[in-house]
């Protein structure tokens, strides 16, 4: 058992014996134009069917509504007016500020984003936040630990795959993620329209039903050194793909960037390898709270607590036994 | 794009419907450059903009003017450039008249004819009078329309006689097109801006802050534009203003500035090259009209003098080498090269006059090639009713598409319109092979003509165009073999013997080497021809479009030129080819100063190198190589030789930069504020409302609605825009049919403001109804405040945002109400495009009524708005304030 | 004016504001259309998530699976009456605890394969053994405990049948192994009843993971209570007194660990267990408990009283176990209870100076 | 692999697309185009299905007159009646001159409407056979 919690390099933990780089996404929200071509790409690639029932699901521009068993990325689109944009900027200067104990009035610093030129830029009285969600591919992943079969693996690049034929779809590991990435693929069929000639009956069998499926980081494209097809696609580089240290050190750039334009709603997510799930390979920029686009706020990989969990448990067979023993031993009353 | 300072977005929803093109904005957004989007809605675009300006869809000429009377007034112009490089000093006709003296109409207007006389536009002559047009006659603009003459200008401006014109380089005489332009534009104002767009005073100041703080000697400033501009009355008007406003802030022909057009297909830019248009043949060159081209020395007069500057000069090779390529040996001197084999045209024949054609029972056959007009056409319920009138019909296309299932279940079969049961058209559905199964060409919006490879055979019985087409010809040609008619001499004299792999597909390459043509007699008899330059009028060179001569020299296919970007500079040459010659800027010798230096080291691009005695850069020169700055050749020997060396523009018929076109347009030299066919708001800069030379269509079926200060105009309150989505294809043939992309957009929707649906009680994701004079639609409502109501001419003006996409019929994976439906036919006489960014509707919740209720309800609106064949068509608004006599008007 | 389809799922809360300027030609200020509303627990008073979408997807399981929570409980409570009444010289209750273990042990096994989204793989779960996957912890142990119950369940039939199963030399073997298999059968039965809580608790389902703690004692003490119903329901109550006794004791334990764990647990993220269907479920499994535990402490002798009683904590630890199920699912399906509590934790953390183990940071 | 281009829009992506066993089985963005540096857009992603549609229609239909249904044609007999029919009408629609007698040598009977996705060389051989042939009403998406 590797590592459960905590700074750690999830593929020595897995016991790759080689040097692959641990390899990740930054997903860089302040320049996504919400476009989809990742969401496309990745299906295409992938094969993934077409889900949901061809509706609008009331949610500005986005009509796939989450992660999924067949959408590995999915564009989320937040419209916000000026007085949430406030709240956004707030929350991002408090955050700034954080961990910077001060004694007494915050000292006139200019060299410090938090107090620097906040003069609101442009478009400061509405916007529109689109975002691209991925598997975050976590240091200490909640599905690969409560997988009982194995078919969840770590792979060389530091990524986590699902092996479709070794999945036997028990489901332990949606419930394991807490990003809600993971899903068992249900049957559910391309749908199609009513009347059709008849050479076009013949749909292709929604493949992999009844496994957990995921994003691999198109482990398929790394083994022959290739881009994943979503970061491939992306027309603006706001998904961007390389080595995971290259990504974090780009989105921290990114950051400051941002924060030196006043921009100080901009953050980084998954960038801090002691939160609770030992950072993650999609690494996001993202300029408003988690929260607001459906990530959780606080993540914690449920495997950290099992030893506790063991703990209680073992405490609590005993206290079975023990109550068993007392009815027997007191005797043939 | 990368190299601009400042990026102004207008007419377009760059990152919605270029997102990889829109990488080049974003980099230079990275780089600093500030990006700002106008537009009536906050779109993804906007979401990624500096800042969005929601402006009144149809007011840009307001806005644009306004740009230019604030950088004249506030003496921001680029002095030496301006000078140097455009007509600003050039003196216009003494008989001109602007439409600040006449009430909104210019000169010449002959409101019987509901069109202008250009003449009184013209240049004044050296000694006395215009120049004259050059050509038999004066042309008057109502035939011109009908040849949409805009169009034929794609590659350079219209003729004229000579270039020798009246200047003063002071720009202080009256006459002079600056103060002609300063006068015209005095009136748009800040003000004004903010009255007739919405946009407030402080958005102004910002955007012309950023434009003029970015242009210059060091910075440049870029527009780019989409159909959000050319699909209105005025669309040629609006390029035109920012091309005024470019170059007097002298952002022509420069890296990072100039106009860019973002065209919406594959190879929209090469079906105007090589046209399938009905006024234009191959590189621009006019269709013969008759009574204007009855012969071949009359057809070339008109197209280029020969005294003329620059290239069009030598439309005569042109034109005998497309005759040459046609016809091979049977065009001669003796028959003027075959010119009588070409057809005539009597007046406009566009796809809007064709279809009021079929409606007429004139158009019996009727091909759809990879087009969706039921769907992706103005006036789609005028479009479906004339193809029952069809005797036959050809679709071909990769799916069963609307246009071709609309005799089984189309929105006029459900109303009960139509009955299948009594349409008489015969349709073939001829299966299309997509991109992948066919070798060609796509040439894409900046000219660049690009190379596929076939990877796969088309399946079944699918087949490329150029197959289908060379074998439809092959067996017109068979049948009518033995004919003796003279009027089938063209089919089969002409050249049609490409030859073909195992399956009988002619060979494209085959097709592209007789484009750009080859040499017919002397040492070189049947090389390939390297530029067209080399075309000759004498018959010893033939090619099929001159303007893509080059991209076969050598026998090379250069279109197929694959060097990797990353192994090139930054204008990247060796990727596909350009045409002209293989130029990714045109006019770029404007790049340079009067004197042939770079105007500043950021912004070098081509520049005079002195010890080598030619002009030197990253870029093929747009401009005689060897032609010195200060070289004066005498203007009187007409073609490239006249051009001097501070005339840039190379195509225009002056070598100048048009600040004031003496000629070309048919609705005005200048740009000219009119609001839209069908606007709640009235004109506040002239009495005269609409523009006055824009195509109408009195007909019963195509009314439209009243507009501001006429009776009934409340009835149809609010104004509607069309545009398209990522996600999507313009009519859906290419999206609607594929899971993944219709999963992500899969109802058709309206977009609405909170405070218009608070208005009409419309509910969230709820169905509402759209009625405009012609249809009624039914869409899900998005309520959002990306859309904002604007407060113009002292009242508040709701927009509607509707995409078009969607179409009515049982075959796609996703289908609904096609937007389309709603608009009715008008069209820039120009160019003949329609407009439809802004129309008149209202809205109400729920959906629409079925069947004969459906039409009831767009009657009964109508009638209450008591609209007729006349509302919204008359030519001048106000005569008797607009100085015409109004006993003239129809 | 909603914005949201979700908006009629919202429990009236205070109007929402609109933009205060109404005006045109300028922008308005938006409230968050997307599911914000005000929160009476908790003094932040926003509340945030995209369009009222789950953050966390709830497990795909159906009832099954909590009909195997249950019977697995039943069958390691068995187990144990099992070895005691081996121990003690009770053949009706060793015998009906033995074959209770097995057919209980048998269904659940079997809801539990129906349940997988490729049954026929279900022998993959046996292909690997993971410490860090109580899934797979468990199938091991159900799969050592089925071992030692199918031998001891097998000697009892072979005994019941009057040894005429054609056994030949086996019958001796398994008549040697029977002892022991009780007793490995029993070494596992504690871990069978308390693995499935780990089970739960080892997810990131609000409700389960922040039960994480006190709910391996409910759920033992609801196996205990459920093997001691079957117990009182099929044994003669001569033989059925620990029976009585681990009821009782059962039932203590059940009460007051459910209400530990309720106490100790986020307030927001146990709300599920009061609300909605789980809250009708755990509100009668409270009261059903009681009643059979009251039954067996006083009337227990009574063998109807003492049948009754034990249907009663029979379907007191079902309810439990899909009270707590369902809790769990329906925390999942609501964004509110993945989200207010972790930004609770987040806060509360940050107050007590720990401000570097955040997933969001500014540098 | 085979290099392409997008089909959908002006910006001219290029593409890349992979061939296995006579089928494209992957359709990517084609890194070395200086102009789209192998980025495509939901639709340029979409291409492999633009290909393999599950609703691509890869047989020639028939609209009889009045007819309510589709029936099959075999493809040459579909151009051979294309082709008459382009004859009849031409003959029967044909204009020789205008009323003051100037040339006219067209027919009014015969209209086509192209996409914008066509090949140049398509285009050309479109306006080649139908200018030959009179047929003067050839328009395209760039007016629409």
């Amino acid at each position: 058992m590797g590592q459960l919690s905590g700074p750690t390099d999830p593929t020595t933990d897995a016991h790759w014996e080689h040097n692959h780089p641990r390899k990740g996404f930054f997903t860089d929200t302040s320049i996504c134009i919400g476009c989809k071509a990742c969401e496309v790409a990745c299906k295409e690639w992938n094969h993934n069917p077409q889900d949901g029932n061809l509706e609008l699901l009331g949610s500005s521009y986005d009509n796939t509504g989450s992660l999924g068993a067949s959408t590995w990325r999915h564009v989320a689109f937040i419209e916000q007016g000026q007085e949430r944009i406030t709240q956004a900027r707030e929350s991002g200067r408090a955050l700034v500020n954080l961990g910077m104990p001060r004694i007494g009035p915050p000292a006139p610093d200019s060299s410090d984003p938090a107090e620097a030129d906040t003069t609101p830029p442009d478009t400061a009285d509405f916007r529109w936040l689109m975002s691209s969600d991925v598997c975050k591919h976590c240091t200490h992943a909640g599905c690969l630990d409560v997988c009982p079969t194995g078919a969840l693996f770590r792979t060389e690049f530091g990524t986590v795959v699902v092996q479709d034929d070794v999945c036997n779809g028990c489901g332990t590991c949606v419930a394991g993620c807490p990003f809600g990435v993971i899903e068992r693929r249900s049957n559910g069929t391309v749908k199609v329209a009513t009347s059709r000639e008849d050479q076009h009956d013949e749909h292709p069998a929604v493949p992999n039903a009844g496994i957990a499926q995921k994003c691999t980081l198109c482990y398929d494209r790394l083994v022959d050194d290739q881009t994943p097809a979503c970061a491939k696609a992306c027309p603006t580089t706001s998904i961007k793909f390389g080595d995971h240290d290259a990504m974090v050190e780009t989105a921290k750039e990114r950051v400051a960037d941002l924060h030196a334009k006043g921009l100080t709603e901009a953050r980084l997510y998954g960038a801090n390898e002691n939160d609770g799930v030992g950072g993650t390979g999609s690494v996001f920029l993202l300029l408003d709270e988690p929260e607001v686009y459906g990530l959780p706020p606080d993540p914690r990989v449920p495997t950290a607590d099992l030893p506790t969990m063991y703990r209680r448990a073992g405490l609590a067979v005993a206290g079975m036994a023990a109550a068993a023993a007392l009815a027997f031993l007191g005797g043939r009353a | 794009m990368a190299n601009a300072d400042c990026i102004v977005i207008q007419g377009s929803n760059m990152a919605e419907c270029h997102p990889v093109g829109y990488q080049w904005v974003a980099e230079a957004k990275a780089r600093g450059a500030k990006v700002i989007h106008v537009d009536p809605r906050f779109t993804r675009t906007s979401a990624v903009s500096d800042k969005h300006i929601p402006i009144r869809a149809g007011s840009d000429v307001v806005l644009l003017g306004a740009l230019i009377n604030y950088v004249i007034s506030n003496d921001l112009w680029f002095k030496e450039y301006v000078g140097a490089y455009t007509n600003a000093a050039t003196l216009v006709h003494d008989d001109y008249r602007d439409a600040e003296d006449l009430g909104g109409l210019f000169s010449g207007f002959d409101a019987g004819k509901g069109a202008y006389d250009t003449s009184s536009w013209g240049y004044a002559e050296r000694g006395e009078g215009a120049i004259d047009e050059p050509g038999p006659g004066s042309e008057h603009g109502a035939d011109a329309t009908a040849r949409a003459a805009g169009h034929s200008y794609g590659s350079g401006g219209p003729p004229l006689e000579h270039a020798e014109v009246q200047r003063d380089d002071s720009l202080q005489d009256p006459r002079t097109v600056f103060q002609i332009v300063k006068r015209h534009y005095a009136r748009y104002t800040a003000e004004m801006v903010q009255d007739m767009c919405g946009i407030s005073v402080a958005d102004f100041e910002y955007l012309v802050r950023a434009i003029t703080d970015n242009s210059g000697r060091d910075r440049t400033t870029c527009f780019a534009y989409a159909v959000g501009w050319t699909q209105h009355s005025l669309g040629a008007q609006f390029i035109r203003a920012a091309a005024i406003l470019q170059l007097l802030l002298g952002n022509m022909g420069r890296p990072g500035g100039g106009i860019m057009a973002l065209r919406g297909h594959a190879s929209i830019q090469g079906s105007t090259d090589i046209p399938t248009l009905f006024n234009l043949l191959p590189g621009y060159l006019p269709m013969p009209s008759a009574g204007r081209h009855d012969s071949l020395d009359e057809y070339l007069a008109t197209i280029g003098s020969k005294q003329q500057k620059g290239y069009w000069a030598n439309a005569d090779a042109y034109t005998i080498s497309l005759l040459k390529a046609w016809w091979g040996e049977a065009a001669n001197a003796d028959n003027d090269w075959a010119y009588d084999y070409l057809p005539r045209l009597t007046g406009a024949h566009g796809t809007y006059e064709t279809v009021m054609g079929m409606l007429d029972d004139e158009v019996e056959g009727y091909f759809l090639l990879g087009q969706n007009p039921a769907v992706g056409s103005a006036h789609g319920r005028m479009q479906r009713l004339a193809m029952a009138h069809l005797k036959w019909m050809v679709v071909r296309d990769l799916n069963l598409i609307e246009s071709a299932t609309w005799w089984k279940d189309g929105p006029e079969i459900e109303s009960g319109e139509l009955r299948t049961e009594d349409i008489e058209t015969e349709v073939f559905f001829l299966p299309a092979a997509t991109h992948v199964e066919k070798a060609g060409s796509f040439t894409q919006t900046q000219r660049l003509l690009q190379w596929r490879h076939k990877a796969v055979a088309p399946p079944g019985e699918c087949q490329s165009e150029l197959q289908f087409f060379f074998e439809l010809g092959q067996r017109i040609r068979e049948k009518l073999a033995d004919s003796d008619d003279e009027r089938d001499r063209p089919l089969l004299d002409l050249t049609w013997d490409y030859p073909t792999d195992k399956h009988g597909d002619p060979d494209p390459e085959a097709v592209l080497a007789e484009i750009n043509g080859r040499h017919l007699d002397g040492p070189d008899a049947g090389a390939p021809l390297s530029a067209y330059t080399e075309l000759r009028a004498d018959g010893s060179t033939a090619a099929g479009c001159w303007i893509y001569t080059g991209v076969y020299a050598d026998g090379v296919n250069h279109a197929a030129n694959r060097k990797p970007g990353q192994e090139q500079g930054p204008a990247a040459s060796e990727w596909g080819w350009a045409w002209p010659a293989n130029r990714r800027i045109l006019y770029n010798r404007a790049s340079a100063d009067p004197a042939g230096k770079p105007w500043s080291e950021r912004k070098k691009y081509i520049w005079w190198d002195q010890d080598q005695g030619k002009w030197i850069g990253d870029d093929v020169p747009d401009f005689p190589v060897d032609r010195a700055p200060g070289s004066h050749p005498d203007p009187s020997v007409g073609g490239p030789e006249a051009l001097s060396g501070d005339d840039p523009f190379i195509m225009q018929a002056d070598g100048k930069g048009w600040l004031f076109a003496p000629k070309g347009l048919l609705d005005g030299p200048l740009p000219t504020h009119y609001e839209a066919q069908e606007s709640p708001v009235a004109n506040a800069l002239y009495p005269q409302q609409q523009s006055p030379a824009r195509l109408v269509f009195p007909r019963a079926d195509n009314p439209s609605a009243p507009s501001a200060g006429t009776k009934g105009a409340d009835i149809y309150p609010y104004v509607f825009t069309t545009y398209r989505l990522t996600e999507h294809h313009t009519a859906g043939g290419m999206s609607r049919w594929l899971p993944y992309l219709s999963e992500l957009q899969p109802e058709m929707f309206c977009e609405v403001s909170p405070e218009l649906a608070t208005e009409r009680g419309l509910e969230p994701y709820g169905w509402a109804t759209i009625i405009s004079p012609r249809s009624a639609i039914e869409a899900k409502v998005l309520v959002t405040d990306r859309m904002v109501p604007l407060k113009v001419g002292g009242h508040t003006v709701h927009q509607i945002g509707l995409p078009y996409h969607w179409g009515v019929g049982n075959n796609a994976v996703v289908s609904g109400d096609a937007a389309n439906d709603l608009l009715g036919v008008t069209l820039d006489p120009n160019v003949q495009i329609q407009e439809s960014k802004v129309a008149s509707c209202d809205i109400r919740p729920g959906r629409r009524p079925r069947g004969e209720e459906l039409l009831a309800l767009v009657a009964e609106y109508r009638e209450r708005a008591g609209v007729t064949m006349e509302t919204g068509n008359a030519a001048v608004t106000n005569p008797s304030a607009e100085g015409v006599d109004p006993t003239l008007e129809d | 004016m909603t914005l949201s389809e979700f908006d009629n799922l919202r429990p009236s809360g205070p109007a929402r504001r609109r933009g205060a300027d109404g005006k045109p030609g300028t922008r308005r200020r938006r409230e968050n259309g997307d599911g914000s509303r005000e929160m009476p627990m908790v003094p932040e008073a926003e509340f945030t998530s995209y369009y009222g979408r789950p953050v966390v997807k709830p497990a795909p399981w159906g009832e099954d699976v909590a009909l195997y929570l249950f019977l697995g409980g039943v069958a390691g409570g068995s187990a144990l009456l099992g070895l005691g009444g081996q121990l003690t010289g009770r053949p009706i209750l060793r015998r009906n605890a033995r074959l209770g273990a097995l057919a209980a042990l048998s269904l659940g096994a079997g809801a539990l394969v129906k349940d997988l989204g490729r049954p026929e793989r279900f022998l993959n779960m046996l292909r690997t053994f993971k410490v860090t996957s109580p899934m797979s912890v468990g199938s091991w142990i159900l799969s050592a405990f089925g071992a030692g119950t199918a031998l001891v369940a097998a000697a009892e039939i072979d005994r019941m049948t009057g040894c005429r199963i054609p056994l030949g030399p086996l019958r001796k073997a398994l008549q040697a192994v029977e002892g022991p298999a009780g007793f490995e059968a029993a070494v596992f039965a504690g871990p069978l009843a308390a693995y499935t809580a780990v089970l739960l608790g080892d997810t990131a389902t609000p409700t389960w993971n922040a039960a994480h703690e006190e709910l391996p004692f409910v759920f033992v003490s609801s196996a205990c209570l459920a093997s001691a119903g079957l117990a009182m329901v099929t044994t003669p109550v001569h033989e059925a007194g620990p029976a009585r006794k681990l009821a009782v004791l059962g039932v203590l334990g059940d009460l007051a660990a459910m209400k530990v764990m309720e106490h100790r647990m986020d307030p927001v993220a146990a709300e599920p267990l009061h609300l909605g269907k789980a809250g009708t479920m755990l509100t009668w499994s409270e009261r059903l408990a009681l009643g059979g535990g009251l039954g067996a402490l006083l009337a227990g002798r009574n063998r109807a009283v003492a049948a009754a009683s034990g249907f009663a904590l029979l379907a007191a630890s079902a309810l439990t176990r899909f009270g707590v199920f369902e809790a769990g699912l329906a925390s999942a399906r609501d964004p509110r209870y993945t989200i207010e509590p972790q930004k609770n934790r987040l806060a509360a953390r940050r107050a007590a100076g720990v401000s570097d183990d955040a997933i969001t940071t500014a540098r | 692999m085979v290099q392409s281009i997008c089909p959908y829009c002006a910006v001219g992506c290029g593409q890349r697309v992979y061939v296995k066993d006579e089928k494209v089985v992957q359709i990517e963005g084609d890194p070395d185009s200086p102009i789209s540096r192998g980025r495509l857009c939901p639709k340029g992603s979409a291409s492999e299905q633009l290909v393999n549609s599950p609703g691509r229609q890869t047989k020639v239909l028939y609209r009889a007159p009045r007819s309510t249904e589709w029936e099959r044609l075999d493809l040459g007999t579909a151009v051979e009646m294309i082709a008459d029919r382009f004859i009849e009408t031409r003959r029967r629609t044909w204009q020789q001159n205008d009323s003051e007698g100037r040339l006219l040598r067209r027919t009014m009977g015969i209209a086509s409407l192209g996409g914008a996705t066509l090949d140049n060389e398509e285009n050309y051989l479109i306006k080649k056979l139908f200018t030959a042939a009179g047929a003067v009403q050839v328009e395209n998406q760039a007016r629409i």
